[in-house]
């Protein structure tokens, strides 16, 4: 796909999420504002397996952490101060991707994979076994957060429309925060580990640190979406965390194709798309899944983004490059 | 090389398939005429996963009664929608609205698991919507969260605990233990069993939990053997009970300190405990040798339509479905009318197999909890442990 | 005399049981092209390795301009003015020519705080870039795909990205390895320029080039200095010709 | 706690950190040898439960059901290298892990269209099924000694294959270095094949082993996997005598974290596994 053919898709796509709310019903609406809190989600990954070579195993524990603490500050009969609640669950999972980064920055490879997944199955504990976050059965978000800045509210959450349009800019403003990032300095750093990260350090790099700030950047960008998606359902519960929940944004960030922001969104519809039809065949539906994701391994090395171009390749009579 | 290609293509026309009728059904407006003769049934439960079993006896128990109808609940044709849950919290609201927003279904009937029964009684409360739970013993459903439109055709984790409390005081037992899974129904168990157990004068030694679901017991039984309490009460359900009860029995415990359980230890575990279980005592709403008629014409109907023995989870289903037929009635024919089905919901007498029961203010079963004791495969009935026994409904304000 | 940038003083590093380097003292001068030559197995990647602090030296002192850096690691030690070349390509393959020296240029300033500036709008990186790639001689291909690139451009690459550094100290390992007479040829020239404001040690196999452009040779064996001097000295020494030489001859 | 009880709870300890191990060490192989991360070998244990299972239902004997199950795992583990996890030694580790993350559902999908999502149970075999008395009240059954002593022998077996056998000598090889293994003329695609298989076979032998005492439950395998990972992680990637270590360390810090912190009970764990990251974040064995 040539970069304008790309960028007219982009809009449209665009376009249609913004006209959605319009023609679709209510329930299509969150559903799309579920895919894009994914897609926030999803991309936060990409920062650290696509574009830093970090695969994370853990990634869902930054995610339900942010998720948490806007539960766990917002009062049972009135709704928590939007302006206090979204940087502080932000900031917490920030908080929890920095010091788990210190421990599993020091690994690498496989040990990085199984480090990080233990790590969050250790967060997992914490909210599952200790009452501070209700245990097993999670805890409910009654209100959702209230916008007003001194009185003066310029949106209402509670308004499914204005929740949806809040997801949608919120979606915009981590994609455009990445973009810019990855041309920085700093993501050109990153870049540049993922290719090799021996070279990063002989050219004078301190390597671990640019990791740590990766690591932890993805982690509040994970708890922005942790954050939306309490607000969303306004229900919070153990689960978020669960490795389950790691697998999952793992798949969307690979089936999307990796390295590519645009492919973690795309990752996101297709796994949420993928879900919805398989739930809808049949019972054993976790069966087709893991067909699919089996096949989409073996048969589709670069994820959904690179499969046009294969399939172009070939139709034009190109070289077999599986 | 061709097949791989294959391959890639049907998976992308399935694909395109798919958004295209996400995208229709979106579009459509749904629901807009709804014919007044039909009534839709939302189902979500566990279809996948431990508790497969389970989400599988309540629909064969509600379809059950709604077959005995005819296929019709108070004169309306029933249509199911149903969602499978996967005993899965995290996607328990997106499931409960998918039901309730894009079915636009009638009443919701579900869950096994507590922590998605949780999430679908917040998407309930929040639309509106009637919601029947044919399992989920969480207090907090009909406790602290209770409301009009949710009604429970189950029990509170706390009744059956809480009249073993009382058994296993009044069999002279002084000083117990309690082991269960550090989950919240595992301590709700446990605190029912307490309340009741100390109110008649005995003392909980000490309580022991072990993460969900790590089944690793032998620390416990030897704490347990070292702390020789006059007995043991524990909670634990499916793969785990039947652990814990061999495990128990192979420590040699089960001689000298007897074992007590609250509710589902024996239930659908009998088989696999191969024989550990025998003799074991546990309450709970429903045992397998009831006398009463309703009950003998339920266990052989629903062996011939599904050629297998019913349990108690079956009997839940089937009761939701009664529960919403006594609502139904009310209406006489008319358009659904949410209001006017819950008033009669709370008021209704239910003829169940496990013996008749009304609802609490909670809209919770106000019910006979047996004790029962397992002899060959079967929770052969002891006696009534208390006559209905109504839960507490702390924290309720309705 | 001519200022010591970079020395080694009794510089010991073991492996289990096994000692790769055994107390070698090394000395690089501003202006000085310092071969080290030996067999395989002699030591010289374990000595280089500890040069650049990508290992850390059982036993002795690494000094850098006066000041004892041993415990510096590698990044540190490229931060202060020693950049290094490896054995073995080690470049971005799939980056640019331009890209590749950018980052290495760019680790002198590295602002990694600056997050929505575009990296490539950052001019002194770039200029520096471009200098280091016409200095090793790689004018014009700029954008060329490391990776796509031949063996030798490659090889000149790993130096553009050193000089890209700004370092003073150059360890190059083994810079004309698997390179053909003609690239052999361009690569003295270069090190010849070079040389001229740096320090600069060669790890290199090839002996012809080795006496072509060394002012000082170090000849390791068993991971011990066997003898270190102007050219002269080694090529007619009758150690090094009964050690290192009849070693070789062996191998060939 | 008197000593009595301290001691069943070292011996408690040392049984479960030995069955733990049996699940671990065909792990740490097939990560150390291969360089595959394999989420599915959780679905190799249940797999061997079920096996022991269906069998001991045909045959009356849990003794006979190994017999029949391990070649049959064997085969089973040399079909699936062949079918799908040879083609993923060149792909990285982040395709590894989601095939293997497919190849759980499909294996607990299919597992459930063939029997069911029932608990079952298995016998103890007549031989076994006696119980020695510890303390006045508590005894200990013959089985779970068994199952140490089974474990234990097996950890001799595959120490004496790895160190003192051809086959063995190709192992340490391939972990070490997988183009020195082709340079010395080895078939590396049989002796990968021969790996993975042992290390489904160890999977399901430890399912089938734990069988009678676990019960046999939709999901068991998942349960396994992570602990097995944190084992792997601490023993050190490809040790088998790392994941000994390992395993006991775990049954030592989760028998009396249950005990003694019971609080941090599902944590204890994991604690174990940082502490140990911070002192050697390559694990306390790790090679090379």
């Amino acid at each position: 796909m040539n970069s304008q053919v790309s960028t007219i898709f982009k809009l449209a796509v665009m376009a249609g999420v913004l006209a959605f709310p319009a023609f679709g019903s209510d329930f299509y609406a969150e559903m799309v504002a579920k895919v894009l809190i994914l897609a926030i989600f999803a991309m936060s990954l990409d920062l650290l397996v696509g574009f830093t070579g970090l695969v994370s195993f853990g990634h869902a524990a930054y995610f339900g952490i942010a998720a948490y603490v806007v539960a766990l500050m917002t009062p049972k009969y009135d709704p928590a101060n939007l302006w206090l609640a979204l940087p502080a669950s932000v900031l917490a999972a920030a908080v929890a991707a920095f010091v788990i980064g210190l421990f599993v920055l020091r690994t690498k490879g496989i040990y990085f994979i199984m480090v990080t997944l233990a790590f969050a199955q250790m967060a997992y504990y914490v909210f599952h076994d200790t009452p501070v976050g209700g245990g097993s059965d999670g805890i409910y978000l009654n209100f959702k957060p209230d916008a007003a800045i001194a009185g003066w509210a310029p949106f209402d959450l509670n308004e499914p429309h204005h929740l949806y349009y809040f997801v949608v800019a919120a979606m915009l403003a981590v994609y455009g925060l990445l973009k810019l990032v990855l041309r920085s300095p700093f993501g050109r750093v990153l870049v540049g580990i993922r290719s090799n990260e021996h070279r990063m350090l002989s050219l004078g790099y301190a390597t671990f640190r640019y990791k740590l700030a990766a690591f932890t950047l993805a982690g509040a960008l994970a708890g922005v979406a942790g954050f939306l998606y309490a607000v969303l359902f306004g229900f919070v519960t153990p689960e978020y965390l669960s490795w389950h929940k790691s697998g999952d944004v793992l798949l969307m960030v690979i089936l999307g194709g990796m390295g590519n922001l645009g492919g973690a969104v795309a990752g996101a519809v297709a796994l949420v798309g993928l879900q919805e039809i398989f739930t809808s065949v049949t019972k054993h539906w976790q069966l087709l899944m893991g067909l699919t994701i089996v096949a989409a391994v073996l048969f589709m090395p670069g994820g959904l983004t690179a499969t046009p171009a294969r399939i172009m390749a070939r139709i034009n009579g190109g070289k077999s490059n599986v | 090389m061709k097949k791989a290609q294959t391959t890639r293509r049907t998976l992308m026309q399935a694909m395109l398939g798919a958004f295209a009728s996400v995208l229709a059904g979106a579009l459509l407006p749904l629901g807009a005429a709804q014919a007044a003769e039909k009534i839709k049934v939302g189902l979500m439960l566990p279809y996948t996963g431990t508790y497969a079993s389970l989400g599988t006896a309540i629909t064969n128990g509600f379809k059950q009664y709604v077959q005995e109808q005819g296929g019709k609940l108070g004169g309306y044709e029933v249509e199911y929608s149903v969602v499978d849950d996967e005993s899965d919290p995290s996607k328990a609201t997106e499931n409960a609205s998918k039901l309730v927003k894009r079915d636009n279904v009638d009443v919701l009937v579900g869950t096994v698991h507590s922590g998605v029964a949780l999430a679908m009684a917040k998407v309930a409360r929040d639309t509106k919507t009637l919601l029947i739970i044919p399992n989920a013993g969480a207090d907090e459903l009909t406790g602290p969260l209770c409301a009009p439109n949710v009604f429970r055709s189950s029990f509170s984790a706390w009744q059956p605990a809480y009249a073993m409390g009382k058994i296993v005081a009044e069999r002279g037992h002084k000083n117990v233990v309690t082991v269960t899974w550090k989950y919240s129904f595992g301590e709700q168990s446990v605190a029912g069993f307490k309340e009741a157990f100390e109110k008649a004068g005995g003392k909980v030694a000490k309580e022991l939990y072990l993460p969900f679901p790590n089944v690793e017991f032998q620390p416990f039984l030897t704490e347990i053997a070292s702390l020789k309490p006059d007995a043991v009460f524990v909670f634990f359900a499916g793969g785990g009970a039947v652990k814990f009860v061999k495990d128990y029995d192979a420590a040699g415990l089960k001689k000298s300190i007897p074992l007590y359980g609250s509710g589902f230890l024996t239930d659908g575990t009998i088989d696999a405990m191969g024989g550990s279980g025998e003799g074991l005592m546990t309450t709970l709403h429903y045992a397998d040798n009831l006398t009463n008629p309703k009950d003998q014409a339920f266990r052989k109907a629903y062996a011939i339509a599904y050629k297998q023995q019913p349990d108690v989870y079956a009997v839940q289903g089937y009761d939701a479905a009664q529960m919403l037929k006594t609502g139904v009635d009310s209406l006489k024919g008319a358009k659904f009318d949410k209001d006017a089905v819950i008033k009669a919901m709370e008021t209704a007498k239910i003829d169940s197999p496990r013996g008749a029961f009304t609802l609490s203010k909670a809209h919770n079963p106000v019910q006979d909890i047996y004790l029962r004791k397992v002899e060959g495969r079967d929770n052969k009935l002891v006696g009534v442990a208390e006559k209905a026994l109504a839960d507490p409904a702390r924290g309720c304000r309705m | 005399m001519s200022e010591v940038l970079l020395s080694a003083e009794g510089m010991t590093r073991r492996f289990g049981g096994l000692t790769a380097n055994q107390s070698v003292n090394l000395s690089l001068e501003r202006g000085v092209l310092h071969a080290l030559l030996g067999p395989n197995g002699a030591g010289k990647s374990t000595c280089i390795n500890m040069l650049s602090g990508d290992l850390p030296p059982s036993e002795g002192t690494i000094r850098y301009k006066g000041e004892d850096i041993t415990g510096l690691t590698a990044y540190q030690r490229s931060r202060i003015g020693i950049g290094r070349s490896y054995q073995r390509t080690n470049i971005f393959p799939k980056f640019t020519v331009l890209e590749n020296c950018r980052l290495a240029a760019q680790s002198r300033k590295p602002r990694p705080w600056s997050l929505f500036t575009d990296a490539l709008a950052m001019p002194e990186a770039v200029e520096r870039a471009r200098a280091a790639i016409a200095e090793a001689g790689l004018s014009g291909r700029e954008n060329r795909v490391a990776g796509t690139m031949s063996h030798g451009e490659q090889r000149q690459l790993e130096i553009a990205m050193v000089l890209a550094t700004d370092a003073e100290v150059l360890l190059l390992d083994e810079p004309l390895a698997g390179m053909g007479s003609e690239e052999s040829a361009q690569m003295v020239t270069l090190l010849n320029r070079l040389k001229a404001t740096r320090a600069i040690l060669l790890v290199e196999h090839d002996m012809d080039a080795v006496f072509a452009v060394a002012d000082r040779i170090t000849v390791m064996v068993n991971g011990q200095v066997l003898e270190s001097g102007p050219p002269e000295q080694i090529r007619n020494s009758p150690d090094v010709q009964a050690a290192y030489l009849g070693h070789e001859a062996e191998h060939e | 706690m008197d000593f009595v009880s301290f001691l069943i709870q070292v011996l408690n300890s040392l049984q479960y950190g030995l069955l733990l191990f049996l699940v671990a060490s065909g792990l740490t192989l097939v990560f150390g040898i291969m360089g595959i991360i394999n989420l599915a070998h959780g679905s190799f244990y249940m797999v061997g439960a079920y096996l022991a299972f269906a069998l001991t239902g045909m045959t009356g004997n849990l003794m006979l059901a190994i017999a029949l199950g391990l070649p049959l795992a064997f085969v089973f583990g040399a079909i699936l290298e062949w079918a799908l996890f040879s083609h993923l030694y060149k792909r990285d580790h982040l395709e590894q892990v989601l095939l293997t993350y497919g190849l759980i559902l499909i294996f607990e999908e299919l597992r459930s269209l063939a029997v069911g999502d029932e608990v079952h149970g298995v016998t103890i075999p007549e031989l076994f099924s006696a119980s020695i008395p510890l303390s006045d009240n508590l005894s200990y059954p013959v089985y779970r000694l068994v199952i140490s002593v089974v474990c234990l022998a097996l950890a001799g077996g595959l120490y004496w294959l790895i160190q003192k056998t051809r086959l063995g000598m190709m192992i340490r090889a391939g972990s070490h270095d997988r183009d020195m293994v082709k340079a010395l003329g080895i078939d590396i695609n049989l002796l990968y094949r021969t790996v993975f298989a042992l290390g489904v076979a160890l999977a399901a032998l430890a399912g089938m082993l734990a069988a009678p005492i676990s019960s046999v439950y939709p999901g068991m395998g998942s349960s396994v996997l992570i602990i097995s990972f944190v084992i792997v992680v601490i023993g050190g990637v490809g040790s088998v005598w790392g994941a000994l270590v390992a395993a006991l360390v775990i049954g030592f810090a989760d028998t009396f974290g249950k005990v003694l912190l019971p609080d941090l009970a599902g944590l204890m764990v994991y604690l174990v596994m940082a502490l140990v990251l911070l002192w050697r974040p390559e694990g306390i064995f790790r090679k090379g």
